[in-house]
């Protein structure tokens, strides 16, 4: 699972609703990419300035063939950094670190599993999908968006899945509402033991609440601003609760970008909790800030 | 046609020294920008680089601030991560011990929150085998409380470097780490060397803010973070120009904006004898070992036999012919317009 | 469906006020990066600005420093011009009647080597109709001698416009342009503040220097320059934030890297009552006008429907509910967030 | 002459030896561009982290027809600014600002011309060319360059040219030798009234020299490094003598590029001469230097 650290090429390009499915050639990095991993690619090229590189889910790997290893990536233009890459074509050079962060932890035992996907955070989900299906686990998805245009991967999940529900915030595909309005239909129905969700926030919360009605365990994946991707400079950090009960200040690109949803202080997220290891006491003088 | 043995890359002598202790080669990584070398070691081998500066530990361990901590800027970044890390004590079980382990050089740096925190770290370290050597960070910008710089005051520095050096092993060099958000940096660096610091890393980032136009509020939880990255290197360079210039036989640890082994080069130039790679890495996990060829390549193009012989060369008009440099050829001519320009 | 009017940039107020002189809207060229404004006349009419700032104007003509004067930086520019210009009496008798001819706000910048200098050309520019405004350059970062930087020292800044403010003509305000090289600016903003300034320019360019690595020398003639541009934008609004909460009242023209409409929002946010745009022009000779444009357009989005509203609003928890904005919806868990960030 | 601010597109660009010629979309700069003006052209695009403009010499203008004008230029890579042109497909955005500068100053009567061109200093001598010999000018040219691939228009020059004279510093093409190796015996035989030069600065001086000791004129035009190149930030000096014989420094890129040979002070390139307008005395103490 080490990440390595390749000159890629763009191999295609194309648009999926609001998205941007990009298909790069990199050696070395699907090889060893598992869900809920992702990549970190250089942007604007070789007079950028734009410093520090854009993390994207892993939507498909494969290893080998022709290409010697390609990745997939879903994007969403947002600033920038996006833009540019939506506007690159075939051939073009991308710089690529990869896999990174810690893959979804995968049930010991056969489970029937519900994957939850808001916006392109589904790009995230069909590896794991796969692989849970390859472990004889049954696999139902809900995907979610603002709009139909910012759905992804209706078709593949609905190949993928056992049953498939979306929803829509403006009704515009699927069901009028929100991912949690139908989950917990859809874990009954499925008579699910775990829960996995990939997309905004206030969604992975509510996802964790629902599985945690169910006592169920919920593995999200978070979206941390992040500026190095590999563990080195702290700025990723929210506060999660360890197996000793202490919370602590952890890396979302390292420690994560997969938690268990319960160890999540979801309300405290932005914050350094005052019990949080380290804290220091609200107000005090520090000397030193970096 | 006669045989002529051009200098190349694996020629160049790039051993460096920083206050008597000699190091492999002149490139580092900058604190904060490397944690404590275990996550570099996925894309390189540590032990290649002159040393591995490890993020400012403090006496406890410290949570650090709350997010958003990074705002990007415009070939640069702020940060106000708040040294959050271990403490030294899990520092000294955890960290130096696996870096000792790989065979790298550990430059330890420390921050406290009184003068009494440094000499206590000081203190801890002496105790430690494999330090290297040990950077004193007097210079965080986004403090809280401005007032509580101590960088920013030619005798609380002072006084942070003497206590340092009361408490430091003997023979491990001491280098205080300054920050460019001063009027006079020469005055601060003096104060530093004066009270005892072997030498001086320079520069830290700089103070500043960025707007969030969409939340109208800043962007960073803290207000205001430190500024590095490329955007930052022309102050950094001219901070080593200006100290340099006053005290050529004080060794220089140079960094700010480093991502090539010319930008490397520039540093050394100006008069740095080793220099750090901070921001960059975040660009490049293996920036360190990239600019440590780059520069060595460099050298070589230009005809340096030896690493050593480049620090402080820009402050020198040209030789009217370079040592081992077949390329360059300056005028007598050229040479005089040179000259002039020397003030 | 409801007939409801929103807010559109043609509707915002852009009227901006800088110690009682009222401009029709808060963007200004900046010093030095728009001569006297007759070039950029060919690309836009100047009076569609709140004002023109000229270059930095001495008693006598001036030829500068040699050459090169410039280095590209990332996200960036060095300068080291030397304040070349045609003197106060070609300036007088030449570009100022055109500015005013043109129904353009002429702010006109003055340099001086001494306190009388300043005092000298204040007293000359009393007598020229068409004076809106007078920023005294106190701080030029690529000075040969540093010491003599009189906006690096309280005491020298404020007694350069206590001499300025003697001599200029009432009702004509007398902005202090301030140097980011600075501990603590402000500092020197109190100083100038108390001697009768009655606003601040900021920021002057920072110091640098950039080595060229193939002469191995530096690359400016002068060795050291001004960084200006988008690379010191971080700088210059942390310098307009601090200044802003030590002294609200106190009206600041904000510059430092600005090339876009949200880019100046960013200082009007921080306290800014309005901005200029420097090495933006060189990049895009129509900048001051695009950003006027954008600005408009951005307050508009965000529901402001004075220019004036905006000033130092980044200092303030967000409203409830913020005015006219039909798209913003804070609730009370976010504003309480924000507020726990206010230190 | 006023220059317009355009958003251009690459028409076309192919390599021609070392050099890219690039041809560009830009209407309204070609209307009213002359000989020896310039273009100057955003680099790196929307990411980009280089701020200023890059010059270029206008090899070919066409003010009207399919694509409402086009300009254009040919570049050498030199760094990150000319390499990011050098990348650019049909198509491509390009953002444009032209003309600009002072043309050269064309005969009143007809007269014999030798128009000497160094590299890809020849490019912007072919507008002037036909614009001589419009005006019944002889028009006889020197192209120098390096090496072979770093000659430009050697076939073009064949066609509008009386004669042509070719040196190059390795004899791969032409004369082994430079330009000014051929020029006197070019202006003998031409019987030339004017000299034309663009190229290298010594080789502006050096053909200056020439003409000087034919007693006849010659116009340079000359390539200083330039921040803005509409005049307003006074970078791109250098001495130059006026008309009241008073040194000052100038601006290259709006009193220029093209200069009277003559009248530039070439041994005090590089220096503000004692003498010039405003020089302060050497080392004396100065209050600010923007
Ligand atoms: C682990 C992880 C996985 C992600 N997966 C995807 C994905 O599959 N598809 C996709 O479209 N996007 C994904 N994102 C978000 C994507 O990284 C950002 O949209 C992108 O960085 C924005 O860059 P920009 O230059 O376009 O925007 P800008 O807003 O201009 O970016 C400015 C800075 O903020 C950072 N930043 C901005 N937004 C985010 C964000 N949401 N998360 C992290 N950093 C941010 C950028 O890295 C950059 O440093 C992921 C983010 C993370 C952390
Ligand atoms: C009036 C004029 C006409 C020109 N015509 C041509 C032409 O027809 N074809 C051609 O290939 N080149 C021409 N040049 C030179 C061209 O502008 C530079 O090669 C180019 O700016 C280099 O940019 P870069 O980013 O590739 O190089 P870098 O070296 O990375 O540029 C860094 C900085 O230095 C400046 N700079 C570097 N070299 C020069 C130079 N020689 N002249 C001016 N500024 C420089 C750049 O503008 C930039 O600001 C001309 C220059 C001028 C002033
Ligand atoms: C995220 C981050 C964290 C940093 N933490 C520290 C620190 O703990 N101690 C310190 O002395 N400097 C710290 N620095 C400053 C760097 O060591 C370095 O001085 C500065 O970033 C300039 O170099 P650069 O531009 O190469 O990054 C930090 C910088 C960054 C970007
Ligand atoms: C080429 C150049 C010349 C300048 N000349 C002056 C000057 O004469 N007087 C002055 O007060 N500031 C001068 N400045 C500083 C600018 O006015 C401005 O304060 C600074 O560049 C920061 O703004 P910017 O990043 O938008 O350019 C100059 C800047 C540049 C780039
Ligand atoms: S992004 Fe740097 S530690 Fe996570
Ligand atoms: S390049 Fe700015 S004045 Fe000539």
């Amino acid at each position: 699972m080490r990440p390595v650290h390749v000159r890629g090429e763009v191999l295609s390009r194309k648009r999926v609703g609001a998205y941007h499915q990009i298909t790069l050639i990199a050696p070395g990095v699907a090889d060893s990419a598992r869900p809920g991993q992702f990549v970190a690619l250089a942007v604007g090229g070789a007079t950028s300035g734009l410093l520090l590189r854009r993390a994207f889910a892993i939507y498909g790997a494969t290893p080998a063939g022709v290409y010697g290893g390609t990745v997939q990536i879903v994007v969403a233009v947002r600033g920038g950094g996006t833009a540019w890459l939506a506007s690159l074509d075939q051939g073009d050079p991308v710089d690529v670190v990869g896999p990174l962060g810690s893959p979804f932890r995968l049930p010991a035992r056969p489970v029937s599993a519900v994957l939850v996907g808001g916006g392109y955070g589904s790009a995230g989900l069909f590896g794991l999908a796969q692989m849970l299906r390859g472990r004889s686990c049954r696999v139902d998805m809900v995907l979610g968006a603002a709009s139909a245009d910012r759905l992804f991967g209706e078709l593949e999940a609905k190949r993928t899945a056992v049953s498939l529900e979306v929803t829509t915030d403006d009704g515009g595909a699927g069901r009028r509402g929100v991912v949690t309005d139908v989950l917990p239909e859809v874990i009954e129905r499925a008579g699910a033991g775990v829960v996995y969700a990939c997309g905004p926030m206030p969604m992975l919360r509510a996802c964790g609440d629902v599985a945690a009605s169910y006592d169920i365990p919920c593995q999200v994946a978070v979206e941390e601003s992040m500026a190095c991707g590999i563990g080195v400079c702290m700025t990723c950090v929210l506060p999660v609760v360890g197996d000793d009960r202490v919370t602590r200040m952890v890396r979302s690109c390292v420690d994560g970008p997969v938690f268990a949803a319960d160890r999540v202080r979801w309300d405290d997220v932005g914050t350094v909790p005052a019990d949080a290891l380290g804290a220091t006491p609200a107000r005090a003088p520090v000397a030193g800030a970096s | 046609m006669r045989a002529v043995d051009f200098l190349t890359a694996p020629d160049v002598d790039m051993g460096a020294a920083l206050a008597g202790r000699r190091f492999p080669n002149p490139v580092f990584t900058a604190s904060g920008c490397a944690a404590s070398g275990r996550e570099l070691a996925q894309f390189f081998d540590v032990a290649e680089l002159g040393g591995v500066v490890t993020k400012s530990v403090m006496l406890r361990p410290r949570a650090g601030r709350p997010t958003p901590r990074m705002a990007e800027t415009p070939s640069g970044m702020l940060n106000s991560i708040g040294l959050q890390g271990p403490g030294i004590d899990a520092f000294c079980s955890h960290d130096l011990p696996w870096l000792v382990e790989q065979g790298a050089r550990a430059v330890v740096s420390i921050a406290g929150s009184s003068v009494q925190d440094y000499a206590e770290l000081a203190g801890r370290l002496a105790e430690q085998p494999g330090v290297a050597m040990v950077e004193v960070n007097i210079s965080c910008p986004n403090v809280e409380d401005r007032g509580q710089v101590f960088g920013c005051d030619p005798g609380a520095a002072s006084a942070v470097i003497r206590a340092v050096r009361a408490e430091a092993a003997r023979g491990v060099p001491v280098f205080a780490k300054l920050s460019p958000d001063v009027t006079d940096i020469v005055a601060v660096a003096r104060a530093c060397v004066d009270a005892g610091a072997h030498g001086l890393s320079m520069i830290n980032t700089l103070l500043g803010v960025v707007i969030d136009t969409d939340t109208l509020r800043p962007t960073l939880a803290g207000t205001t973070g430190g500024l590095s990255g490329p955007a930052i290197r022309p102050v950094a360079v001219r901070c080593v120009w200006q100290v340099h210039a006053a005290m050529p036989d004080v060794p220089i640890l140079g960094m700010g904006g480093i991502a090539t082994g010319l930008d490397a080069l520039q540093f050394v130039l100006a008069g740095a004898s080793a220099v750090s790679v901070g921001t960059a890495v975040f660009a490049d996990p293996g920036a360190p070992v990239r600019v440590l060829a780059q520069l060595r390549e460099a050298l070589a193009e230009r005809g340096f036999p030896r690493f050593s012989d480049a620090i402080g060369r820009a402050h020198r008009p040209p030789d009217p012919m370079p040592v081992g440099n077949e390329n360059v050829d300056v005028t007598a001519e050229e040479a005089a317009e040179h000259d002039d320009a020397v003030r």
